[in-house]
């Protein structure tokens, strides 16, 4: 789960952190009464979007003028935000924040994630402060620090002093504490909340020696929001795919992609591969669908019914190595499927495993117009034929 | 031979009269593995398929003698138990849950550095030596006994390659699906190592896919010391970027991850890899028969 | 510093661990109105002081009349309660908790300390509630069962486990959740509070599988006081020795103790290797002091008139062995006490180490008298000789 | 021969800026360790004693090579201190610092275990080899190089005991004072193990003091596995039950910790047991002329 900057930098502020005083505004008659309550001139105007590289797409303005605070929240309010995140299609603001403007005298980045080599919560550090990390890491990755935390001593204060004292030049003395009170305050947030990312960037020294968050991002872990119901209200679902949501509520992996293959397999890897080999077969998937290994008949009938709805679909491949997830529940729930709303496309089954005999039957025993195909290659083949 | 699990390893089921916990207790023993034990806090004394059930792993350990453990138990529990599991001294842990939160594998990873005992998983089908044992969900028939070793971090994908290599006559030392998450107990190179010294295995189908560094890393392991032939393969080539694609661990981010690179790392440390899953069992067959 | 029943209760209470209600009551008329808020009868009048065996001292009473709580109250209160460990003089009760009484259906032992050679946190429960740990270690040690919390993991629901289902006869099985919850409340409260101790004695399970913390414990680690500021207020002085509270506040090692030979050291091995010695000898230690190694002259100084401000001392021995403390650092403070109050008994000085021939010419130019002890052993006798 | 320390011992000083660090590397210095660094976060560029100071350890590990600590910090941060040396790949950590939270060592301790580093003390006198290294605050010229270890839970009580072997002419492999705090790095077996390795001692005099069972659990190792005479003093005969004699560790509770019990369980174990501080010099000359 993404938050908003906006939540994220509540939370931080909580933590202790500084973050500029803001508001959020909705609609844009909100934004003359924000410049009366926030410090200013300077202004900043932020689009509120999952995305990342808004300044980039013209979703963030520093403004001086309150008129053009109006203006700036006119224009982003409602209409599509396209940055090199969001795909060309780009993703409607909503909310727009505005915040003082801050003077900065110097930027750092500062994150923290699990590195999955050593399995450790690891806090980065750079100099390199208002870039994307991704861009320092592939021009300049000497200005990258790293510290990983051993999660049996937690954070401890040297941590701090290894990232601080890597500095070259050095971080000016009187922002130290300051700045070691804030990575601890983020390793905090990261356990306490289940996060998968804290990032603060930029992180700013002004020349007054304050440490501002001036933008934040924080991730959860899915798995572990049953620990934090709190958070479950800060789920901004409005950015989020129609099709991807109906499968979330029935406990569906899928994934909307750009082809017109629909996919339907047990097992994530098996899922990727198959996507690949239609790939490889001329054709382009249409989403990623792992129906998992404990899918029920009506798991599987929902499956083919959010496949159907995206109307970009001309075929459907369904590859099944029965395991857990038997064949005979597999062809069952096609079969309720193709029931209860028609499958409209060509299907080609591939079945393997636990009561594949079963499966088989099941499908040949009803009324539905299927492809078997005998082995993987072949039902990779059936496939893009159906939309050549 | 085989690594890490034999006819010796005696094994309690956590989580025994969960659903699956059953199901599975059944088809083990269907396959021949000694289930001596299970655990469920307050099923103690029941039995399950005629397996006794405890309260706690280490009343297991003293009653029942086992070595091993196969976890069933929910996503907010399995930390617990996989921990439990360790204390008690088990010498194996095989953690079936899927969905664990990050931070508590993170934890256990802690807990278990310089610990004797292996954790296979979590998020994964388990480990299988055909015909002595299988300490997992893996269906057992398509396991033949043979030559060639598996690691794989994902489930019916492994399914499907087990089930070419035993059609086309490749049997299998052990299979390991190492798991789907972000954090596992051991990776690639761990059971490399094993299997570098199990004179059983001939060869190593290694299955990758997006996500992580796992597979560079081996493929610089290989490079450098490992002398038995491998093949792999890395799912997920189509995979957009910034997505989780099913397994928790299967995700590109940061400019990390990406199935391309994986496999020109893995070939420019002069492994084959299998570009088309449908005959990637000739392909094996094809690096074996050269040697 | 050790707590009162009701200071620990109150924090367990706060832990969501089910306590008596109850009331302190510091005046013989503050009962009655106790009676009329706190359910009963019966009620259990406490004696507030820091030593065990109040029970078996009289310093708690199961009473079923208010009349009766406020008879006990005044017969507690302002008086000496004797009990096996306060020692022969007893000590003075200035507080009294009076407490809803409790039918216990079974009772237990719960604590946690650290275990010293494992290094761990360490949970032991009993079935023989209500019994000193000691004793029942000493009698049916197989009753004690003990749980190791690795502290790379923290607490566990499992360690509460392998404790429960290790009892038998087991326990009911409507008292498992609670108990699980105690026992992790136990935990943290112990890591929170820097505790050395909690104890909670018995713990009683109700007929209707309530548990309830009847009597508690809790020790904090005076090391780790300085984290608690808010506990500080918790300490109740009045039973302490008044040389020992003014050792304290010098920062000096100081315990009293029943002999007549006052005892000044560096090092905590080597004083009570002194006291010893002077045993040994056939007189008996006034006291256990060490002045440490970082000792100031002043610091000496204020050793040498503590010492001497118990009128039992009739001899003091100085026994050096100079390292970090100086020997001409020693010499100075005993002069400057010697100026300051005059010293009314003999003094034996024995002197080894860094500065050791300053540290004998200081003495030797002071109008002290005083007795230079070639060794340890000379020392000792010339000690016993002042005494004998 | 000596153990865990010789002239290749290169000394890093946490703390060095402080009054008794810098006070203790002058000492250090004079008696010929190889003080090679300092540590005091936000002073690095300095110089004490004309010893360069770091602002972490990390940094005085790469820059000049160090491999054994030497911790002054204040009992607040002494935790942080460990954890900094051990996590920066050094051998050794000697902590003197007193008045650690228990708590903060139940973490160290944890930390440390199943780890390369070895921790002595903390709230101890530190280690020496004479004629070698010392690291540590015993006063160096007492000492003098020959066939005696001497492990002790004490300070100034060792300085004494040192004194008297060293006037009667029984020089010292290794000293090294384990600390009088409740949890520490390392036990009498530890170093027990470690000197029946070291051709160089010929016999142990161990200094113990009530509270606790490390005594004891020495005793029994002696009696198993102990092949080297070992002379035993234990402090506190006179000690009243209940109350903390000083070191955080010195105290008898719940019944165990007595000096008593100590004694006895040394004698049972075939170990001479100096009654008398004034002549153990002479008692352990006596057993050692026995062999």
């Amino acid at each position: 789960m993404k938050l908003h900057e906006y939540q994220a930098k509540d939370i931080l502020g909580k933590s202790g952190i500084t973050v500029p005083s803001g508001q959020l505004v909705t609609a844009a008659d909100q934004a003359t009464k924000a410049t009366q309550i926030i410090n200013g001139p300077p202004w900043v105007v932020k689009a509120q979007i999952h995305a990342g590289g808004r300044g980039k797409g013209g979703g963030i303005r520093l403004v001086q003028y309150p008129y053009e605070v109006v203006t700036a929240t006119e224009s982003l309010l409602g209409n599509k935000l396209v940055t090199p995140q969001t795909g060309p299609d780009g993703i409607v603001v909503n909310q727009v924040l505005i915040e003082e403007g801050i003077e900065i005298d110097r930027e750092y980045y500062l994150s923290m994630v699990v590195d999955r080599s050593t399995g450790c919560p690891t806090m980065i550090f750079s100099p390199a402060g208002g870039m994307e990390i991704e861009e320092t890491a592939a021009t300049s990755s000497e200005l990258i620090l790293k510290e990983h935390i051993d999660p049996t001593a937690g954070w401890m204060v040297h941590n701090a002093r290894n990232l601080i004292y890597s500095l070259d030049p050095p971080l000016p003395v009187g922002a130290i504490r300051p700045l070691m009170s804030v990575m601890g305050s983020v390793y905090k947030i990261f356990m306490t909340l289940d996060c998968t990312l804290v990032e603060i960037n930029p992180l700013a020294v002004t020349k007054d020696r304050k440490v501002y968050a001036l933008d934040a991002k924080i991730n959860i872990d899915d798995n572990a929001l049953y620990r934090h119901k709190e958070l479950l209200q800060l789920d901004d679902t409005r950015e989020k795919d129609p099709l991807e949501q109906m499968a979330e509520k029935y406990h569906l992996n899928y994934i909307r992609l750009e082809g017109n293959i629909g996919a339907m397999v047990n097992g994530a890897g098996l899922a990727m591969a198959t996507m690949d080999m239609i790939k490889m077969a001329g054709a382009k998937p249409a989403n990623f669908l792992d129906v998992g290994g404990g899918a029920s008949e009506d798991m599987i009938t929902k499956g083919v019914e959010i496949i159907l709805k995206d109307r970009r679909v001309k075929a459907i491949m369904i590859n099944i190595f029965g395991g857990i997830l038997r064949c005979d529940v597999l062809a069952r729930g096609v079969v309720a499927a193709a029931r209860k709303t028609g499958i409209r496309v060509p299907l080609i089954v591939r079945m393997e495993g636990t009561n594949v005999e079963e499966g088989r039957a099941i499908l040949r025993d009803s009324e539905l117009k299927f492809f078997v195909a005998r082995d993987l290659a072949e039902a990779a083949t059936l496939v893009a034929k159906q939309v050549s | 031979m085989s690594i890490l699990v034999d006819e010796h390893t005696r094994v309690v089921v956590q989580g025994i009269t969960g659903r699956e916990g059953t199901f599975h207790t059944q088809r083990m023993l269907d396959y021949g593995t000694v289930v001596a034990a299970g655990v469920t806090p307050g099923k103690g004394g029941n039995q399950v398929e005629g397996v006794p059930v405890f309260n706690t792993v280490k009343q297991a350990v003293r009653q029942a003698g086992v070595n091993a453990s196969c976890i069933f138990v929910p996503p907010p529990f399995a930390a617990d138990a996989i921990i439990e599991a360790a204390s008690a001294g088990l010498d194996l842990i095989v953690c079936i849950t899927e969905g664990i939160p990050v931070l508590d594998m993170v934890k256990v990873a802690g807990f278990l550095r310089n610990r004797k005992t292996v954790l296979i998983g979590p998020n994964c089908p388990g480990i299988i030596s055909p015909g002595k044992t299988k300490v997992g969900i893996m269906p057992g028939p398509i396991h033949t006994p043979g030559p060639m070793a598996v690691i794989s971090r994902s489930g019916t994908l492994t399914y499907e390659v087990v089930d070419q290599l035993t059609r086309i006559g490749l049997g299998q030392s052990t299979c390991i699906g190492i798991g789907g998450d972000p954090i596992i107990g051991t990776t690639f190179i761990d059971h490399l190592k094993r299997f570098k010294q199990d004179t059983e295995t001939k060869g190593v189908v290694m299955i990758g896919e997006i996500g992580g560094t796992a597979e560079e890393e081996a493929a610089d392991y290989i490079r450098d010391t490992f002398d038995k032939p491998v093949i792999a393969f890395i799912a997920g080539q189509t995979a957009p970027p910034g997505r989780r694609m099913g397994h928790a661990g299967a995700i590109i981010s940061g400019g990390e991850g990406m199935a391309n690179h994986k496999i020109k790392a893995l070939q420019a440390a002069g492994i084959t890899v299998a570009m088309d899953l449908g005959t990637l069992g000739k392909t094996v067959q094809e690096v074996m028969e050269k040697g």
